[in-house]
């Protein structure tokens, strides 16, 4: 059966919100790789603890796009204490649902944050923990948190 | 404007084969198995639809038998050969990486039982070899299972040559033609096939109807058991108004066989040809050996789905992989068979034409691709590192 | 005069099921594995396709797997509940001598496998006995498959309490509702049913598709191997615009059955009355608990296929036993299991009516079989023998 | 598949030829059982060797009663010798063929004919062989020639 996309996450992936680089980020994290089929790649601009400006690069489906657009969206203009507290669930709620194969993009968009703000931690010299994902989904089984090291 | 160009998917149901549908919808409703008028009417035109399927494969009418749909018809195939074959102590199979799940996942299941399966390469244009089919051949080989196209790439298999040499070998031969009905010539007596399945929805009948050959003086037993429709092979009430609209679909598309050759591969190598223009695309796939509607391509750095969906939003209708496998995460097996990487294999675009597509479809198909490619390349982190080594071919 | 008396071989189908079917054909022609918008059409008209058919049967969406025929789910329920049993070590199987060939066929062949089947009595009225089957039930019961209603005689069995029983010994319980389905109400859920088949043609869809109710959370694995089709456990392109007319076939026979059984049954029970003024005629099945068309009558003295064939010269669609077994020389195995001996069993008649015919018809046919058999009768050396005994009715 | 019977036996099991009883025949055969589903009995009239007139009672499906129509027609006004030639193979042929499932009627209708020429002989004190049949296709079996006596 054809999987069934709402009509947010097709919204999103036609027009994506945020999509491309920032050259002087602050942070930037990657996560999933290319023989998974989904790379989410994040670039935060950080300005006294609030995200001034987040922009993403996706490699992968429709669902892993939408997931990029509206990820990025929720975090714009938060604090990172709030962008770290962004779940996979509220991400998917806010799309008016994923169907059951592509949940792990959510995941993947939760964990390129994280990958991202711990890049910008470790820039920053502060000390965490988000390198590595305790649940991290992903797809085929690989080394997750190595790759979120840009 | 809108394109459906996803043919090796399904086909549109043609005329011919709708007006022969509802006309035994109406009329031919009788049970075949009834001896009174309603049912010897439904009768003669169960045997009329057996002539015609035969007529057109070079069969003889009793080698025909209706299934529910192609992979019923794989599925009958295999597990009869290895039934037959286990009665003699022969449980080698041989067949091919790229065959469809009717027929890989059936070798999987028979491989828990004991049958030895060997999978012959296909080498990077999807074809096999004879030679490697005369080395794998066993004295315990019961089965030999070539497809005879491929639905992802289209390539097609030298089908009279494997033939020969089963018939030579003493092995049972079996094509999985569900791509080839109704496309190329098939003629089952001088390509020496034993046992071919086929599926009328590939040829614009309707879904839910299929058919297997098998040759005259194989002891073929029924898969599924019941009543004695189709000379007690095959059980169930048969699916009469489907399998009149097959008939006559298949009868129209061998009648103009020829002539749709000619048309359809003319689209398909322009088609080829304009997608080749963009940077990073690679055709999958033999380049001539292939079938006349199927042009398959991967383009690197971005992902098939989103491809095949902002096509979608642009009125086209195309397909990443087979149809069948969406819902999985993993790219096509066709496509790391013939040994493409993971990360290109993702990147996979099948657009599957027909005799009822147009040049000026072509036209808008050619128009589109390459933009959407672009745009999704624009958002990708694996198109810019690749750009990293490569100049930009947009950067101008 | 023309009559169709033959709805328990198969059904006219239904302008509803027709326009459904045509516009599927035209419209939905998409593959519902497909992404695109051709394929999410098709996807969502199988999506509510399976929902009209879990409404009716008060069943889940998820519950229903489309098949290519009642043979189909037949052969699939019993296979996988054998393959279940025997992981378990459990090989013995319980079901009734009046099933269908395709139980009865599949079950032939599960005992070659070393499996032990127990046929439950059905006496006289062609009905189980619930004592019987709990006495039937062992620790090794891996099944228990008994029919909902005779396609012959009519007989309708207990189904609630039989689910009942199997339920509370923990054994799986199918059951063949194909000449029930439409005609008498099903509710799954409270009638314990696990596993149920179904076809189409029955109730005025076409021919060539079927379903498999399997109550979720029985494991049930494929019969047919192959794509991902029906959440994996029946593979091949869903037949989609046949599936389309069959759920629409079975919401109006379902909308419609409270008045159906009313004006059916009262045509079936005026038929009754007038056959059994025929001399030396016999009701055979249930006199009250039996399908509301099923008309079944055995004549002495004569044998079924002219009866028939003289009834079919005169207009009148009619069977003797199972249209299934026609072809074959023996007398119908449901007669010879109701304890009709050889020279009667070969004396049936059919008439299965249902609501599309009138009580016209059933003057028509009144008038018709008495005359029938008469003539039959007078060129009979059986009868003449018989009048060698008892007073011939037809002498005054 | 539903049978094809040839418009000939269809001709023949509508309007059957020769049907009934001879009271005072010389000869009388029957055939099959009821339990196979199909028993001819045939009566002869002979006069110096020549069937002058023949009936029978046919116990049966369609063919069964074709065929006891046609050959009893086929050996009307025949002598007895030629009578005997009558094979089964001759009268498929005059109904335009029969299906497989059926030919054996018509070796019931040649057993027939046999076995009221039988009882004939045996009246007329002739001995014959022919109360026995080598190449019965009995249906159930059963002993064949037992049941040809009457
Ligand atoms: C009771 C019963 N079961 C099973 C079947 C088989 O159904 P189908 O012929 O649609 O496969 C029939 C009808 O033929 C039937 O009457
Ligand atoms: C090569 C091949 N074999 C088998 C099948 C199965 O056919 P169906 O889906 O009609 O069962 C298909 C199509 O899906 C196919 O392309």
């Amino acid at each position: 059966m054809a999987m069934e996309y709402s009509e947010k996450v097709m919204e999103h992936f036609a027009h994506p919100h945020n999509v491309g680089v920032i050259e002087d980020a602050d942070g930037v994290g990657e996560v999933g790789n290319a023989k998974c089929g989904d790379i989410m790649k994040m670039f935060l601009k950080v300005d006294d603890g609030i995200i001034t400006d987040v922009k993403f690069q996706t490699f992968g489906c429709a669902s892993a796009i939408a997931t990029s657009s509206i990820a990025t969206d929720m975090i714009k203009g938060q604090p990172i204490s709030e962008a770290l507290k962004l779940t996979n669930q509220a991400v998917v709620e806010a799309l008016d649902g994923l169907p059951a194969v592509k949940v792990h993009c959510s995941v993947l968009a939760e964990q390129a944050i994280k990958a991202a703000i711990a890049d910008y931690y470790k820039r920053q010299g502060i000390d965490n923990d988000l390198s590595r994902c305790a649940d991290c989904e992903g797809c085929c089984g690989h080394d997750h948190g190595a790759e979120e090291e840009d | 404007m809108f394109v459906y160009a996803d043919n090796a998917a399904t086909t549109a149901v043609s005329e011919t084969a709708i007006n022969a549908m509802t006309k035994a919808l109406r009329e031919t409703y009788g049970n075949p198995s009834s001896l009174h008028q309603k049912g010897r009417e439904a009768s003669a035109a169960l045997r009329q639809a057996r002539e015609t399927m035969a007529k057109y494969l070079g069969a003889e009418s009793r080698e025909i038998y209706f299934t529910g749909c192609g992979t019923e018809s794989d599925n009958w195939a295999l597990r009869y050969a290895a039934k037959a074959g286990a009665a003699k102590g022969k449980k080698h199979i041989i067949s091919t990486p790229i065959e469809h799940h009717a027929i890989l996942h059936t070798l999987e299941d028979l491989e828990k039982d004991g049958f030895e399966v060997t999978l012959l390469p296909v080498y990077d244009n999807g074809i096999v070899r004879v030679e490697d089919l005369k080395n794998a051949i066993r004295e315990d080989t019961c089965l030999v299972s070539v497809m005879y196209a491929n639905n992802e790439i289209g390539s097609i298999q030298p089908i009279a040559e494997i033939g020969k040499v089963c018939r030579e070998r003493g092995v049972l031969f079996h094509t999985d033609a569900v791509q080839a009905a109704g496309h190329l010539p098939i003629n089952v007596v001088e390509q020496n096939i034993d046992m071919l399945s086929l599926s009328g929805h590939k040829f614009h009948a309707p879904k839910g109807v299929g058919a297997l050959y098998c040759r005259r003086g194989i002891p073929i037993q029924p898969f599924i058991y019941g009543g004695a429709q189709e000379r007690g092979k095959r059980a169930g009430t048969e699916a009469l108004p489907s399998i009149i609209a097959m008939a006559a679909a298949f009868a129209e598309s061998c009648e103009h066989m020829e002539e749709n050759m000619a048309r359809v591969s003319k689209m398909r190598d322009r088609l080829i040809a304009g997608l080749k223009q963009i940077p990073f695309s690679r055709l999958t796939g033999d380049e001539t050996n292939r079938l006349p509607g199927m042009v398959s391509f991967c383009f690197e750095g971005i992902e098939g789905e989103s491809l095949l969906l902002r096509l979608d939003m642009a009125g086209i209708c195309a397909s990443s992989g087979s149809a069948c496998t969406s819902g999985s995460l993993d790219p096509s097996h066709v496509l790391l068979a013939i040994g493409l990487p993971h990360e290109i294999a993702h990147g996979s675009l099948r657009l599957s034409l027909c005799e009822y597509n147009t040049e000026e479809e072509v036209d808008y198909i050619l128009q589109q691709v390459p933009q959407v490619v672009r745009t999704l390349r624009e958002m990708s982190p694996v198109w810019a590192r690749m750009m990293e080594q490569y100049p930009n071919p947009y950067k101008d």
